[in-house]
């Protein structure tokens, strides 16, 4: 066990990936030599060499072409888009190719890629450095998207990740980088794609999160359950296929839900899984579910972006909204 | 080195034979025996009356929107002939005749075109990508095939197809940069067929020729008369060879043109000249081959009507066994999203399967 | 009046427009001398000439990209897409400059371009011919997404988007362009934005849909109207900015809903809805909300496509289970 | 003319000033008159002050992530002092001197930097785009916006700036290609400053020179010293002149360095030698134009001091006014999404306002 950052976390599980495999490859802008603009790939060209861990000409169609043929080839490359603001680029060649080349040839080809970015806003940054557009990629047929909460769920979930015979796209909350420490296994270990996590049982509200919301859900737990509300709290962990499962067990013993999402509320994640629960658990709902997400413009720059980003105040509210109905 | 001998940026194309089938310049000529030539002529006739055969079988209400060949044989058998079993083919949607060369089964050509998926299951053991639509993006994935290859040391090149109006597309740039960069072992075949549905080559791009691009990858780039099989073979064959010997990509045009339609949806006569596709029938690489090979003896009429009639025959033949494929069922049209499918989709399937079943 | 089918109403919008104001221009793919693969701009080359009906190289992001720029310049462009499986290649652009030009400019640029594009399945086209992906556009604040059902409804609807002052996505059924005809006003007219169309009124169930869905749904209606349940059919109209307005206050009638979108269903634009509605009708709603979509799946190739394209039966039978619930 | 004397595909480069200022060939000095340079001078002065001043800002927290411009000043300069008033300027984010000579008001410029969208309100009036992130997305819209100008028959040339990683991507590709198609009137220049954050311009692109990719595009190309400004102003000049007159779009390669880091996040020690830098430091666009203007009596020391003061006291000035500005209230961060707010939005602002009020 070492205590990790989740970008310690993240090299180590790349690391520890490349050597147990050969076919396991890093491209994309900056991951080499620089290490990363968040040194993610940090140290890594200089153990594994530049034929394994690719600086790329600045073109994301390209790379994640590029890592769709590697993958088509039988390598398992982990490209890295630089911020999910730029892969729009790629999202063409993705939806085109990585995602349909094995039901267009029937199984013939496969793309056992990842396509890793760092994502979401709350750091203060450039325009395009902040987006959390995770809808458009949930939405295609043929890709799994996931995203880790944590530096341990982020070592497991890659290593699933290079491992899944399907392409993952994975999602990296930039604002959780650097934010906490935690004890992480060092050698290999998988969390399962596919399956959320049950971070705290309880019994009156159900909250729903993943990523970079995942402290904040639990601040707004924590305030809610000094006042009396007891909170089950779920992190879903892999966003395609989602374990709406899960979270309609969860709402039939509560009967409320609060689903909290970075991203902007139209056609996102918890719009979805809000529509998956009014269908299963019709019958057991004794309140609207509660949404909690961004308004419907783009992320506004650092001096405006309070009125934009989720606080544990809203998710608290929304909890207190849901058990009060 | 023809890359050297014939300068695009001053006009210069290669050319082996003309178009009554005689050779330009002996010292040109690629050492092909007459048994392959043969064989070649052979291929061009299969895929001439396979793609015919296509045209007919849309307008029967039996293949869906086609793609015609017609014109542009030569064009991509030539690199196909100068390809090893392990090198890849990357396919844009019109290199019948090299498809053909490389291995793949007639059969699941028509079953592609006639709608089902089942037509791209072939492809991974012959190195052949399915047909890509989005126009020049699989020349993204090619690079990463070639990369792969080379990261392998398999020695194996890749050639990646696509068409004039491809070269208008990021992907093209990005991709032949990319390779530039990396020196892969690779070979970019554009079929300048002229047009890009409606829109001719010299509103596509205001260079005079596709093949000086190279020139912006810092790569070779070759114009090549694409109607001439011989040439479209020597360019592509030192291509391969330079590409196998680590001396990076080359890109090579190839001038032909579209004889028939864009799509079986498409009426040319919208926007081109009767004149222009009349005087581009003279060109028809495979009567021009043809002339070749009578000249030098390896064909005859009886031998050319036998292979004619060969090729009518495969077809039909092909045609059946992709007729005779059954349609995929509920299961085969979900099962290949995910190698294992999610209970969302399983459930979604049954749903499906139920409401067939006219059940709710 | 003329009876027209949509794409005469298209095209007679777009000449109506141009006639009447010279900074309306076209550009895309064979929009020209060809007049368009669908023949949508027929005529209009030779009308205005080639400098106004613009055939552009290949090149996606490109067209959308040269729209922004002619619009940020005070024209008034309408792009063409040919088919919407390769406007992802311009969703980039879409994205980062289209869409938030106005924003990140505080309106000192504005965009008032629109991109047409013909979408959606059940013509048994190629592959990458078949798409609806709508929710890409719909979750892009800054942007609208328009689509018409009819060609009245077409020609009304084009010319609210050349004149509207904000980028708009117009996205043209396929299957209804030549589907039917109906009589068309010969001059100019418009259709508002953002509202909503109530195509009959009813008491038991309401069912919402929009483009191709609008024939099979007034089928499906017509079905279970005959087996006495009553139905208020809803034409959504404008995807964004939604009229969710229009179905909270018909759900709260009839208490039941069946949302019908003939894309996949994970996070489109059905699911939205239906979030939405639970959270402002909740006490209204009878039965569960059904959604009536094609499979998370890969439009499959013509062979297949019968297990994906929605059907009038699939649509009668979620009012079925609405009704009965 | 100066792209036909001066061939990059022979390894040719514009030049007019060498390193210590002095005249390298008489016949090629623009004319511009000695207050012209004096300006010249006063703008990349301030330029750097400024420059400098965003840095140390970005430092004590008091502006965002931020990418230095320090030695790149002649590269935009240079082009903007060939603009007219009409022409558009179409940003990159490196383009500091350029800019102000265009009449972007510096407290605007911080403005942005600082993060607040009020920094880019100016835009409009001056024919100047907001800065624009993704590398060479730019390029798509300059394509639009000189073509709406020709259009409407304004005689604006529109002059689009990008760096040498930016030639990689798809949109510089397509939209150079365009330009070439339609024979805009345009200046593409590239500010080729040898690293695209920690990638070397020969990982880029393998082509030897970035002005020969105008060999693809059918256009003119040109590499030019970028640290050179005389030589940037006469290479911008023609081009624009002939852009002017019908003879379609340029592509200039400014060929220059950044002295500074990519970005204030970015430690530029981790990728290149410290000697790289050093060498270029002597080659300072700023330095050289004060010796050549010492030289030539247009400077001495007492006017110089009284530059640097003046610059020092408007950036100041500039950086006051900038921080005066409020913070956008929520009405403002909403507004500007439509022209007119749908009910939704609407809905979710009141929702947040009462929220951050303390309510629910
Ligand atoms: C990205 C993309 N845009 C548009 C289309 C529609 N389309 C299909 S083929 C074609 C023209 C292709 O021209 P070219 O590359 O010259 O190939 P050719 O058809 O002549 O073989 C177009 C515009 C497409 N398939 N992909
Ligand atoms: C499309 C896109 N991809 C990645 C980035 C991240 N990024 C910002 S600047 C930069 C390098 C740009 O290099 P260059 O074009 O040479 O300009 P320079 O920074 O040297 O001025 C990168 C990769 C981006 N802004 N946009
Ligand atoms: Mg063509
Ligand atoms: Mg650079």
């Amino acid at each position: 066990m070492t205590v990790m950052n989740m970008v310690q976390a993240i090299n180590s599980a790349l690391a520890s990936e490349m050597e147990a495999d050969d076919s396991v490859i890093i491209l994309g802008e900056d991951v080499g030599r620089a290490g990363g603009v968040f040194r993610v790939t940090d140290g890594l060209f200089e153990r594994f060499g530049g034929d394994r861990v690719i600086d790329t000409p600045l073109a994301e169609s390209l790379i994640a072409g590029m890592a769709t043929g590697m993958a088509m080839a039988g390598l398992r490359p982990v490209a890295e888009m630089q911020f999910m603001g730029f892969s729009y680029l790629a999202l063409s060649m993705i939806i085109s190719h990585t995602a349909r080349m094995r039901n267009r040839s029937r199984g013939s080809y496969t793309v056992p890629m990842v396509m890793r970015m760092p994502y979401g806003a709350g750091v203060k940054a450039l325009e395009h450095h902040s987006e959390s557009t995770e809808s458009l990629y949930v939405q295609i047929p043929g890709l799994k998207v996931v995203v880790p909460s944590t530096p341990r769920e982020a070592k497991g979930l890659l290593i699933s990740s290079i491992r899944d015979p399907d392409p993952v796209v994975f999602l990296e909350p930039t604002r959780s980088y650097r934010l906490f420490k935690e004890e992480v296994e060092d050698g290999s270990f998988t969390i399962p794609i596919g399956e959320s996590r049950m971070v705290r049982e309880g019994d009156d509200v159900t909250v729903v999160g993943w990523g970079a919301m995942m402290p904040m859900v639990q601040e707004a737990a924590d305030a809610s359950e000094r006042e009396g509300t007891s909170c089950e709290i779920i992190d879903l962990r892999t966003l395609s296929p989602m374990d709406s499962e899960a979270v309609v067990r969860s709402v039939k013993k509560t009967g409320r839900v609060v689903v909290v999402q970075e991203a902007p509320m139209t056609c996102g994640v918890a719009g979805e899984l809000i529509s998956r629960l009014t269908s299963k658990a019709f019958l057991s709902l004794e309140a609207p579910p509660e949404r909690v997400t961004a308004p419907d413009i783009t992320v506004p720059l650092p001096q405006g972006e309070k009125y934009y980003y989720i606080s544990p105040d809203r998710i608290y509210n929304a909890i207190r909204r849901a058990a009060s109905f | 080195m023809l890359t050297d001998d014939f300068d695009p940026m001053r006009g210069q194309m290669l050319s082996i034979l003309d178009q009554d089938g005689n050779i330009v310049d002996e010292s040109l000529v690629p050492s092909l025996d007459d048994d392959m030539l043969e064989r070649a002529f052979r291929n061009m006739v299969l895929s001439r009356v396979a793609d015919e055969k296509a045209v007919t079988l849309q307008r029967q209400g039996r293949l869906g929107a086609y793609p015609p060949n017609r014109g542009q044989e030569a064009a991509s058998l030539g690199p196909a002939m100068a390809m090893e079993r392990s090198d890849w083919l990357v396919r844009a949607f019109r290199e019948l005749a090299g498809l053909l060369w490389k291995g793949l089964p007639l059969d699941r050509y028509f079953l592609g075109w006639m709608g089902n998926e089942e037509g791209n299951r072939f492809g991974a053991e012959n190195r052949i990508t399915p047909s890509s639509i989005p126009v020049a993006s699989q020349y993204a994935y090619a690079v990463g095939l070639s990369y792969a290859s080379r990261y392998r040391r398999e020695d194996a090149v890749t050639f990646a197809f696509t068409g004039d109006g491809g070269t208008s597309e990021g992907d093209f740039h990005e991709s032949l940069n990319a390779a530039g960069v990396f020196s892969l072992p690779m070979v970019f075949i554009v079929q300048n067929n002229q047009w890009a549905i409606s829109v001719p080559r010299s509103r596509q791009t205001a260079s005079a020729t596709i093949a000086q691009k190279a020139v912006a990858y810092g790569i070779k780039g070759l114009q090549v008369d694409g109607n001439d099989l011989l040439a479209m073979y020597a360019a592509a064959k030192e291509a391969a060879d330079r590409a196998r010997s680590g001396g990076g990509p080359t890109l090579i045009e190839a001038y032909t043109y579209r004889l028939g339609n864009h799509t079986t949806s498409d009426d040319a006569r919208r926007y081109r000249l009767a004149s222009e596709s009349k005087e581009w029938e003279a060109r028809d690489p495979l009567a021009r081959l043809m002339k070749h090979l009578y000249a030098k003896g390896v064909l005859d009429d009886r031998k050319t009507e036998a292979i004619w009639e060969e090729a009518r025959q495969t077809t039909e033949d092909a045609v059946s066994k992709a007729e005779s494929f059954s349609p995929p069922s509920v299961e085969e049209v979900f099962r290949h999203t995910y190698e294992e499918m999610p209970p969302l989709l399983e459930e979604q399937m049954q749903h499906i399967r139920r409401e067939m079943r006219g059940g709710t």
